[in-house]
């Protein structure tokens, strides 16, 4: 009874156009974004930190990179891990050779400019290719990109094992030490990039993306330019997948090499945009809970029962019980958590009563 | 919405049949969680995935070394060893989510890790000093880590990367007849393309450099089932030596097209992750005349076998089949379970018998002394040489040997080698240094160490 | 309702012996003929004739092989579909075209994207320029809401919507643009009665209204004849009769095509 | 230099056929359901694992019992599922001839399964033309499955969405597989010739290498590919598998029964996957590596065309010469002008030649032009 919009009226423009019209949505999420800087540092252990938070949260970011241009703008790309290498690359070299820049939102920042700059020279074959043929296509950047790293010594400093590392960090002098640190600006970072792309998606850049996403051909004889569109797309999806490549490499992993943002990176996020809903930034997020939670929850399921089944048995049945969930959710909701999501809300609105 | 309804059915029936099926076949064997009085240590290990032919027998040497000294010792000193394995799949996140989720596990937390993987080895080098969690990386990982001045918790334990290279050099030299006569040779690294196959290249250059050979590193991807252009390449080429730095699948295919291409194996060297069974047997005959680096040991039952055969195999405990107990990867296992057995035993010395932190046993492994008698004392004889771990050197020793597969099994071809530090620690300083510099790292000095 | 007779002294486009062919296939052959400004023009013609090839050609997204197309005095021979929007030119489609993913308010603000200019900057952060360029556009789209009597569906998804509907939001879509000729592709096809007259209605009053010139294609004769000035009829790509509706219902090549007497 | 460059060529050749076989996998299966099916790689894996553990020695390695019986059940749920499934139908719609036949072959095969489980798990190994037939009929019943359990319910959703189901079902099938199978390396001995032929030798010094064990594979894929030529062009299914190809309503309509069609189509893409597994299998182990050969087939399909089965087959050899042409030739130049830690440049060199052909001709070789209407 307490989910109700009667009485709320909209009387400006301005008012109508709130991200959250409904006034229990903002409480809602308001709440949520001061537990989440708040409440979780209270109680947050280590494990909870580093092994869930942090990836759940860079990678809802790269989820929302992704939405853009696959769930926006309706270009199917598999080239993810790569821009993200990208940005973890660029962002290392800043740090490493201009030691003046210390601060790491701006050399976050500037992994997301070089991504966005690589995510547009890739995009442009997306005006000749479309569909499944720009998916395949896109293969050619992930697998460029990682060869690219794993070559060019001057990109990795020449340390003989390709493997690179960072060291202290900070931002505005504020060291980034503990676990907890690490979450409290990655959070900062991700409510801020999904405010950007939630002003973006609802603005005219965004229409022009579902535009171009739901009719190309009309959307063009209407005036938009479907070149710059889709490099726009292109554009703002890397520059996400960059920053969060880039915090990927920094606050996640420490030390990386290539690999880690391989093929599987791609597919992983996809998963994330597709089980989320595409086209959806509340998708992009619960896509990504449930991709990085559902594989550390079957591989200690079992333990919390207290069965002790042998490793590779225990893995095996992970990759088994993944993949039939990922059928399964496709086939009760191809368009996502996201819509799950909304068809609980529309039925608590109505609530009690059902018609 | 029928069919929807169908399906969630249909999914809720089998996600529940899965589920009782997991439950029924494993009832049986009863959870383990770590006592209080338990010393605890995590398995980083990799039974599935691309890699798993190789790192399946490590990881029932690690085990069943563990079971072992609690069946027959009852524990490290009366101390019950809890070990818990995670599955990597030789993946670096996976590796490192295993490592976070089990680090603090046990009383006291684990006593040390092995990752088995050099990618996990560089990840939680950066982790190790903040959780106080020592790594044995042992025969793999970063080459300059036995610099324990910088890296005071990585103990590249028995040969790094640099060693084996140099020790597969030395071979070779002497096979020449010196390393003089190597001028103008040529020489092709194989390697997998990861941090684990490009460790070895910084000392081929320098000793290409030093002896005037031609020197050329080819990498081959992930998981390294493509490999026609590479030995094409070598047959157009034809380089006097190919070294392989291989892993996994990877190892046979690269003999297999070594046969195919008509390159002599008896003038293939593997170092010693490319030579175990699992990296011969698929190439068959194939792989007569192919040598590979050992670290340490080779193949074979030895003394410890005995022990293992009675206390655990005769019942039915054993994690492998008795058989496959002496093969290469599968006493590596055991070493590695054994030396970090060891290091607990001498912190014990320290702090006591009880279950003891990562710091602790840091101190330990840092401080292990093994003797020919104590080799001998755990049935390790004819496996291992004397080592000392210190300070400044936590590699403890860098000798080594070659082998050679005869179609069957692998013999022993070479005398003892031993590493040129005089090549391989001014490097070795450099690069120590070089990362101390970029991480702003304070350098601990080793001779101020008791 | 007899034919309006107006006069339209200026000429806003012409189209000059254009001639489009897919490969072998003539679509339309040395067609010519004007729009003149302020009037609404029809072209008619059986199925197949090359009409919506011809509304094609002229935003831009078909490329004549021959001929020229003179557009507010200027003369182009090729030219892009969003220069001809650029240009003034907006259209509907003959199967709706309208943004499926969106809702009506979005659709119909899509039509006056080439009015907002704000950067990805002022865009990402939502204020000044961004929102005050916002609110006036949405301004101006409540006024075409208002305007075709959709205020009640404003926020709906249009896949949802009935056909009618859809129609008209696509029209709405288009007078977003603020053309100043108006390409309307079967406006009406498949409509009742009812709705006819409605679309023939806000078609009339954008035309007196705005004074936006109307080039539309219909199958419906008593529609055409009633509310166009001139018609130009179209058959196997060839253009067999020009003129005001009277001339044309008069034509014995427009009877015979339209009656299938063969020739 | 010439003798270097035909053997390069030759060698990409006869890879480039193995690639064709998988290409024509996926080409098969997004032919006739529009379906672009990445469960291909795991579905070769799989029927390569089962063969070489049907056919190998048996050791229980690693294997252990209660994989054994987690992996029964599994497959025990899963027929029992379909069987409830043709029960409903059988019910629904009245005991039919068709029916009742349909359940017979479901028992038959369930029965094959459980026989095969049993058999090999109690006794030695199989001869490979027995090993070979069983895993035949395991993947028409793993095609049965993923029709009945998966694609009947995604029936007119967007292609990304039946994509990502084949993601999917890739991830099961390779924790099935090695649940089942194992996951250690695996042999499967086709007694294919090892030793390598020298041809030419007066003519190149050193004479020009060619695999024997490659060139058998290339023959045979090859006559594979010419079978299912010959089925598509000239029996009657074929001829309903291109109409629902070119459109399914309309198909449909005429009375080809859909369903049946994405039966066959996705047994035969499990057969080819068999025969590509098998020759992958003989002649680099079976190993879960060999999963990821699917990859290496993508580039060859924006190359020839989704649906083009002559494309697959040329651009698979395209893709097949030029990634070793340009490793084994222009690497070495890269590397020495870049200073690159070495080449490895064939991984995205087959990509990068089909991206930029595609931007001159976007429907692919054999794809016809696309004429936009509005």
């Amino acid at each position: 009874m307490l989910y109700r919009e009667a009485g709320q009226f909209k009387t400006t423009y301005v008012a109508d156009q709130q991200i959250f019209p409904i006034l229990q949505d903002r409480m809602f999420v308001l709440a949520v974004i001061v537990a989440a800087f708040l409440a979780v540092p209270m109680f947050a252990s280590p494990y909870l930190y580093t092994e869930i938070l942090i990836p759940f949260l860079i990678l809802s970011m790269a989820a929302i990179g992704l939405n853009i241009l696959v769930g926006y703008c309706g270009q199917v790309s598999l080239g993810t891990g790569g821009f993200m290498a990208v940005g973890a690359y660029a962002a290392y070299n800043l740090w490493l050779r201009v030691p003046e820049v210390n601060n790491l939102i701006v050399v976050f920042l500037f992994g997301g400019v070089m991504a966005a700059a690589v995510g547009i020279l890739f995009g442009i074959p997306s005006l000749r290719i479309k569909g499944f043929y720009l998916a395949v296509a896109t293969l050619a950047s992930q697998f460029f990109l990682d060869w690219l790293f794993a070559r060019v010594k001057w990109l990795t400093n020449y340390t003989p094992s390709g493997s690179v590392a960072v060291g202290k960090l900070e931002v505005f002098g504020w060291h980034i030490d503990t676990p907890a640190d690490r979450y409290l600006l990655i959070l900062g970072l991700v409510v801020v990039a999904t405010l950007v792309a939630k002003n973006l998606v609802r603005g005219h850049i965004g229409r022009s993306w579902m535009a171009i996403r739901d009719m190309d051909i009309a959307a063009e004889i209407i005036g938009f330019r479907p070149l710059r569109t889709k490099l726009t797309a292109f554009a703002v999806s890397s520059f996400f997948i960059g920053v969060s490549g880039a915090m990927w490499a920094f606050l996640r992993l420490g030390a990386w090499e290539p690999l880690a943002f391989d093929i599987n990176r791609s597919f992983q996020i996809l998963f994330m945009v597709i089980i989320g809903g595409l086209g959806s930034l509340l998708g992009s997020f619960l896509g990504a809970a449930f991709i990085v939670l559902m594989p550390i929850l079957l591989n200690q399921l079992p333990g919390w029962f207290g069965i002790r089944m042998s490793t590779a048995l225990l893995s095996h049945l992970e990759f088994m019980v993944f993949g039939a969930m990922i059928v399964f959710f496709l086939i009760v909701e191809p368009h996502g958590l996201a819509r799950l999501w909304a068809v609980a809300k529309e039925k608590l609105r109505l609530w009690p009563f059902p018609h | 919405m029928g069919l929807r309804k169908a399906a969630l059915r249909k999914a809720v029936i089998f996600g529940a049949a899965v589920a009782a099926a997991g439950f029924v076949a494993t009832a049986t064997v009863q959870a383990q969680t770590p006592g209080p009085n338990d010393q605890f240590i995590a398995g980083l290990i990799y039974r599935t995935g691309a890699y798993a032919p190789n790192g399946i027998p490590f990881a029932n040497g690690i085990a069943d070394y563990y079971a072992l000294v609690n069946a027959r010792d009852g524990g490290i000193n009366g101390v019950k060893i809890s070990y818990e394995e995670c599955d990597t799949a030789y993946a670096t996140d996976r590796g490192v989510e295993c490592y976070e989720r089990l680090k603090n596990k046990g009383p006291t937390g684990t006593a040390y890790v092995s990752p088995l993987s050099t990618g996990i080895t560089f990840a939680l080098t950066e982790k190790a000093p903040i959780d106080k969690i020592p790594i044995i990386s042992m025969g793999y990982g970063r080459s300059e880590s036995r610099d324990g001045s910088v890296f005071q918790w990585n103990f590249p334990l028995l040969g790094t990367y640099w060693s084996a290279a140099d020790i597969i050099m030395q071979h070779i030299a002497k096979k020449e007849g010196g390393f003089d006569k190597l001028k103008g040779k040529k020489i092709v690294l194989v390697y997998h393309d990861s941090p684990y196959g490009k460790e070895p290249i910084a000392l081929l250059e320098q000793r290409a450099k030093m002896h005037g050979f031609e020197f050329t590193p080819m990498p081959v991807t992930h998981p390294g089932v493509e490999q026609k252009a590479t030995w094409l390449q070598i047959r157009q080429n034809r380089p006097d030596y190919v070294l392989l730095w291989g892993w996994g699948v990877m190892n046979s295919t690269s003999i297999k097209e070594a046969a195919a291409v008509g390159f002599p194996r008896d003038k293939m060297y593997g170092v010693w992750w490319s030579g175990a069974e699992p990296d011969v047997r698929p190439a068959e005959d194939g792989a007569k005349g192919y040598n590979a680096a050992m670290l340490q040991h080779g193949a074979g039952q030895f003394a410890v076998h005995a022990d293992l055969k009675k206390f655990l195999y005769d019942k039915g405990q054993g994690s492998a089949k008795y058989d496959e107990t002496g093969e290469v990867l599968y006493n590596r296992g055991l070493i590695n379970g054994m030396l970090g057995v060891e290091s607990i035993r001498k912190a014990q010395t320290k702090f006591g018998n009880k279950p003891l932190t990562g710091e602790q046993v840091r101190w330990g492994i840092e401080n292990l002394e093994i003797s020919a008698a104590r080799i001998k004392e755990l049935g390790f004889e004819g496996m291992l040489q004397p080592m000392k771990v210190s300070c400044s050197d936590h590699e403890g020793t860098r000798a080594g040997r070659i082998q050679q597969w005869d179609g069957k099994k692998w013999t022993v071809v070479s005398e003892w080698y031993e590493s040129d530090d005089k090549v391989i620690k001014p490097m070795v300083d450099a690069a120590a240094k070089k990362y101390a510099e970029e991480k702003k790292l304070t350098v601990r000095d080793c001779s101020k160490e008791s | 309702m007899a034919a309006r007779v107006r006069s339209f002294p200026d000429v806003l486009l012409s189209v000059e012996n254009i001639s489009l062919s897919f490969g072998g296939v003539k679509a339309l052959t040395d067609i010519s003929f004007d729009i003149a400004k302020g009037e609404i023009r029809a072209i008619i013609g059986p199925n197949g004739a090359g009409k919506s090839s011809m509304l094609n050609c002229i935003n831009g997204f078909y490329h004549p092989q021959q001929g020229a197309i003179t557009y507010k005095g200027v003369r182009r021979s090729q030219m892009k579909p969003h220069e001809a929007a650029e240009q003034g030119i907006a259209r509907t489609f003959q199967n709706i075209a309208l943004f499926r993913g969106m809702s009506t308010l979005d659709n119909i603000m899509t039509g006056r994207n080439l009015r907002m200019k704000t950067g990805l900057f002022w865009q990402a952060l939502h204020i000044g320029p961004a929102q005050r360029e916002e609110i006036e556009n949405r301004k101006a789209v409540e006024r075409i809401i208002d305007f075709l009597e959709i205020q009640h569906i404003r926020k709906a998804p249009v896949g949802q919507l009935p056909y009618g509907l859809q129609k008209r939001v696509e029209l709405g879509r288009a007078l977003a643009a603020e053309p100043e000729l108006l390409l309307l592709d079967e406006p009406m096809a498949g409509m009742n009665i009812e709705e006819k007259q409605d679309m023939c209605r806000f078609i009339l009053d954008v035309n007196d209204e705005f004074g936006t010139t109307i080039c539309l294609i219909e199958h419906d004769m008593g529609v055409v004849m009633d509310i166009s000035d001139r018609v130009v009829v179209l058959d196997y790509g060839k253009k067999i009769g020009d003129g005001v509706p009277d001339e044309v219902r008069s034509n014995e090549a427009v009877v015979a095509a339209y009656l299938g007497v063969s020739h | 230099m010439l003798g270097a460059f035909l053997e390069t060529l030759i060698g990409g050749l006869l890879t480039g056929v193995l690639y064709s076989l998988v290409a024509l996998g996926f080409v098969l299966i997004f032919k006739a359901s529009g379906v672009f099916n990445f469960a291909q790689g795991a579905m070769v894996l799989f029927a390569a694992l089962t063969i070489a553990r049907l056919s190998g020695e048996i050791d229980n390695k690693e294997v252990h019992l209660a994989n054994f019986v987690v992996a029964a059940a599994i497959l025990g749920v899963a027929v029992a599922l379909i069987g409830w499934y043709a029960w409903r139908e059988y019910v629904a719609r009245g005991a039919g001839p068709d029916e009742r036949r349909k359940m017979q072959m479901l028992a038959a095969v369930g029965a094959l399964v459980g026989g095969i489980a049993a058999y090999s798990y109690g006794k030695g190994a199989w001869p490979i033309w027995l090993a070979i037939a069983a895993t035949a009929a395991i993947m028409g019943l793993l095609a049965y499955a993923i029709e009945r359990l998966v694609l009947r319910h995604l029936v007119n959703q967007e292609g990304i969405i039946l994509f990502m189901a084949t993601l999917g079902i890739a991830n099961f099938l390779d924790g099935f597989g090695q649940t089942l199978w194992g996951s250690d390396i695996y042999k499967i001995n086709l007694g294919l010739p090892k030793d390598p032929l020298f041809l030419f030798e007066n003519v190149f010094p050193g004479g020009l290498l060619v695999d024997p064990g490659e060139l058998v594979a290339a023959g045979i894929a090859a006559g594979l590919v010419v079978v299912l030529a010959i089925f598509f062009q000239k029996t009657r299914v074929g001829r309903a598998l291109r109409a629902v190809a070119d459109d399914h309503a309309a198909a449909q309509s005429v009375g080809i029964p859909l369903n049946t069609i994405w039966l066959i189509v996705w047994t035969v893409s499990g057969l080819v996957a068999l025969a590509a597994g098998l020759i992958w299998g003989a002649k680099l182990g079976v190993q879960f590596s060999i999963s990821l050969i699917a990859l290496k087939a993508l580039p060859v399909l924006i190359l020839g065309g989704f649906t083009s089965v002559p494309g697959a087959i040329v651009g698979g050899l395209i893709i097949g010469a030029g990634e070793k042409l340009s490793e084994v030739f222009l690497a070495p130049v890269l590397v020495k002008a870049f200073d690159l830690a070495g080449g490895g440049i064939e991984n995205w060199f087959a990509y990068m030649l089909a991206l930029v052909f595609l931007l001159f001709r976007p429907q692919g070789l054999f794809g016809e032009r696309i004429i936009e209407r509005v």
